[in-house]
């Protein structure tokens, strides 16, 4: 069947439904009718689209921390020891798990029990199973979102959400072109709709599910519009199957009025794409991720790096923010690193939630850069699709007009290059075959320029590569030194 | 076997793609000759890829905590493939939280690497070491 | 004599000088002579005035901790450690000393000796004398200010300045009324007119000391305009008697526009000022001392609130910045914890350095209505004095015209209450007999009113303590709970 | 003797206003006739008010980290001039450097003060503990 941006069908679901649920044993544990009146018994201080709806309301910035470990009572411990400290609780899904090699993680589980630390990074969630999932919920006051990673999630989406997880994150582009090597993007679209579908059908039984493309993308460099682009793509096949709760997402990026800009921009454009398509009666709001690039290894530089990002959230309004820790050049945090970064970002956001970022041209300018780059990819997105958004998206990757930089995907064409300009906002160095309008890529062109003279040096490929380790040694742009 | 082929790659279930693009740049910079298996890359890929270029080394990357599990077992199955003497080193995070970096390097020796790494190394001193360690192995 | 803004001639300078010198057996070893050809064999490297004409001209804002232990050589030990990650050094001087109590600093200094650790706040620089003082500057490779909270400040002076330090703290209004309780303001006026002839006469030996005003007064929710006026009186009086080098400082009030307009109308307001009185040959510079006021016990937390410190010093363009500790709510940090401030510090500096807030009405508001603000309060101080400015702020403080809130001094009004808006600016709750604009007064009364409608409460002195209070326990704005 | 007069201030050449204020505003909303002696008070300053208006505590703070000198030998020197029973509270950041508290507690307590408070503490319970200490005093 070729892939259309159209709701599938009940038998179509169904019939594929059967061969996921036994494509590992804990999928026979799963009964939709029972996870919906399990979902159902939830009180609401554990719905996630509930708190993100008083969020947005009080204009308040949630706390999301990552956390995940192999086994189960560890991973509850974990999640308790973090509960008080923040406002949403996740679920970081183990990388076995999320490339499907379920076998894998039953490794990486019984040697984790050997050694008693986890060796995996993450929770491997359907190992485990519905009840022990079900454990970790009742374990814990706050709403749970399942984070990961994985092109092809539907397992795990059945497994959790029959098991009361209030959230699940990722998409068909964001969770194949940053996350995997080889699978093909109809393939993962494909089965993100059916993670969606199966969103939508709790939604029809009353459950809200929330979702959220995953916004970061590489974490690298990446310009507002090309995550931008992703998520109101990903927000839109969403709503096709029926979700109802959408979180659209973005990964700092360094300068302030740009991240700012990109926050507000997501929401307008989002709400201005979401109605175009027809969709009415839908629940948005936005995350907003600390830096996603390298850290330093220093602690205390690594606070000031957790902080920028927690002031930027902050400021643009976001409706929750992802967390970094201390320990983040070093992996996997342990959990008083991970409450800590927590605390300073309670700390910040407690010192910057009233304060108001004025409105200034600079910033409308940076808004209205951002809204004209989206319009110009997604108008190309649309015709290349001949009015389907899945096919053209397809085809947009393919052809390179939608090109994540710095992704694993065999897929991505890898030709738009970023690079920072003189104030650290992050600019298009090699546009690739991204379609931009002549003026937009001037003014690229004439910021990256505005840098290379101030630096003496021409803009290059160094230029990009000492962009992507600036922070990590205490720079936001690479100068030369 | 030329003293300047080099394999590359991010072992395991791992999509780290940044960090091997930047290593294969700089060591390309710096005369070798590098067969990047991006991410994503299994033990057997790795010595399959060695085998046909008859590579000096094998640079293997793990950034995502997992590598105590991917990584064990790989200077065995290199002896078993008949690469007695091919340089082994590792480098990333290689091990799930913060650990003294001493003790990871111990474990990762033990294994049988040549040289262990932190994920803050200069790649150009890795690139010094790398010629001196196949030199000596001719 | 009566107190008057007049450079001190030297007939009544020397004469003075005299029984300063004979105050405490250290200042014996004092010979002016010797000192400037000390202070002129020094290397450009170790001159503050070098170092802040560089940032400036850079658009850098340098790093500055505080510093002091009781000893010598765990003194400089100290300021080794902090070296290679500060721009600029102090030696913070204990508070015996800045009373001079030398008979108790003695005291200190022997039981710190015997207990093996520091048991005094600072470096008792005036016991140690002027050859221990020059093996803290010959030890280091950075320019060492003096940094202190002494009304009579005369010997620390000619001790230290002899001595090769290249930059010196205080002022007669700055350094009485939030530093001591009973000192006669005339009196500390004319004890800091000596520092500043002596700054002066080695200005005139071609020796280019640094003076710096102390900015954030009691540090505890000081209205920019408050804090200005003082800066503004203490940088005439000192140019006055020939000083050169002004650094004038302000201390972050929390909310980023406010701190942005609060430096860049500080050196504006400077210029317009000195200009006014004649002056045209001096070198300004602003510091931004990172919040004065009770921190979070929590470490992470308190990074936060370094960090805002940072990030605000940085986008308002400040020469300099005075560094917190992640110890702050536990009194002296150690070494290490100081060094973390600056790390902190450091990254959010070079995170932030290149970018540029954006003009905005708002921030141009913001802006004007502290030019205003000091403006109404400085003619009053120039009227008072009938032409004198160090009579007018003698008359000035006793008459409430100007007011130091929270500030331990008799002499001070204390009737002027601040109290934050609804966006976390420091506005004015009671102005006291502060005199202001009635569109001014008007102003801030309709800001608190928005706030106190917005918590559904009077405004009151509870929601000043609340305020207070509020950054320790990790709010900006005290609303209550 | 009342059982709700008390003395305050701020000990030896510490200048430290703010909390100074606060604790005389929240002592005496809670019924406390409260002298405050504001900051830079020497021992003997405490002991003259406390006779003269017949106190039975006196509460010390010492913010500027030299309590371990400013308030040595107060418990004596209380002795000496006749407030045997006198009720003795410290608190602020009474050591140079972050300690550990309870290593503070015991160092204030073994020179003689009844209670002895972090920085933090909540002065509402300061003035619970207080209202007992001195009736048990009585």
């Amino acid at each position: 069947m070729q892939l259309r941006n159209k709701k599938l069908d009940m038998d179509t679901f169904l019939s594929e439904r059967t061969e996921v649920m036994t494509s590992w044993p804990t999928g026979k544990d799963v009964d939709f009718e029972e996870g919906v009146l399990y979902q159902l018994s939830l009180p609401e201080s554990k719905r996630f689209s509930s708190a993100l709806a008083a969020a947005d309301r009080e204009g308040r910035t949630l706390r999301q921390p990552r956390a995940g470990v192999a086994l189960v009572d560890e991973h509850i411990k974990l999640l308790q020891f973090l509960e008080d400290t923040c406002d949403l609780l996740p679920s970081t899904i183990d990388a076995y798990t999320r490339l499907n090699h379920y076998e894998k993680a039953a490794e990486g589980i019984a040697r984790s029990t050997a050694a008693g630390t986890s060796l995996l990074n993450g929770f491997p969630a359907v190992n485990h199973g519905l009840n022990e999932c079900r454990r970790v919920v009742e374990s814990l006051t706050k709403p749970v979102q399942v984070r990961h990673g994985t092109p092809d999630a539907r397992l795990l989406a059945e497994i959790t959400l029959a098991a009361g997880f209030t959230a699940y994150e990722g998409g068909g582009i964001s969770y194949n072109i940053p996350y995997a090597k080889k699978v093909p993007l109809d393939r993962s679209l494909r089965h993100w709709q059916y993670c969606d579908r199966l969103v939508g059908l709790y939604e029809e039984r009353g459950v809200r599910i929330n979702r959220e493309p995953f916004g970061p993308l590489s974490g690298t460099l990446v310009p507002p519009f090309v995550s931008h682009c992703v998520a109101l793509i990903e927000g839109l096949l969403a709503l096709e199957q029926g979700c109802k709760c959408i979180t659209l997402g973005y990964g700092q990026a360094g300068n302030l009025v740009q991240d700012i800009a990109a926050i507000r921009s997501l929401r307008e454009l989002a709400h201005e794409y979401f109605q175009a398509a027809g969709y009415t009666d839908y629940q948005l709001s936005t995350v907003f991720h600390q830096w996603m690039g390298g850290f330093p290894e220093n602690e205390a530089m690594a606070f000031s790096v957790i902080c920028s990002g927690a002031a930027a959230a902050a400021l643009a309004g976001a409706t929750k923010v992802i967390v970094k820790t201390p320990h983040e050049a070093s992996g996997v945090p342990t959990k008083e690193a991970n409450k800590q970064g927590l605390e300073a970002t309670t700390q910040m956001l407690n010192m910057v939630r009233e304060q108001i970022f004025p409105m200034s041209p600079t910033l409308d300018q940076e808004i209205e850069l951002i809204k004209r780059e989206v319009r110009s990819v997604l108008a190309k997105v649309f015709e290349l699709g001949e009015g389907d958004l899945a096919q053209g998206t397809v085809r947009a990757v393919a052809a390179g007009v939608l090109d994540v930089p710095f992704a694993p995907a065999s897929c991505n064409a890898g030709k738009l290059l970023p690079v920072r300009d003189n104030v650290g906002a992050v600019r298009i160095f090699e546009p690739g075959r991204v379609p931009l309008p002549d003026d937009v890529l001037t003014f690229h062109r004439d910021r990256v320029s505005e840098r290379a003279r101030a630096e003496k040096r021409e803009a290059s490929s160094q230029m990009v590569v000492d962009d992507i380790y600036a922070i990590s040694k205490s720079r936001l742009i690479g100068r030369p030194r | 076997m030329s003293e300047t082929n080099v394999i590359l790659g991010v072992i395991g279930s791992d999509c780290h793609a940044v960090g091997n693009k930047i290593i294969d740049t700089v060591l390309t910079g710096e005369g070798f000759r590098v067969t990047n298996l991006g991410v994503m890359v299994s033990q057997d890929e790795f010595i399959d890829a060695a085998i046909e270029v008859g590579a000096g080394a094998i640079l293997v990357s793990s950034i995502y905590g997992h590598g105590e599990i991917d990584c064990a077992g790989f200077r065995g199955r290199c002896i078993e493939r008949g690469l007695e003497d091919i340089v082994l080193y590792v480098g990333g995070n290689l091990v799930i939280g913060k650990r003294d970096f001493s003790e990871v390097e111990t474990l990762f020796k033990d294994m049988g690497y040549d040289r262990v790494f932190p994920p803050t190394v200069d790649i150009k001193s890795v690139a010094q070491s790398l010629r001196q360690d196949i030199a000596a192995r001719q």
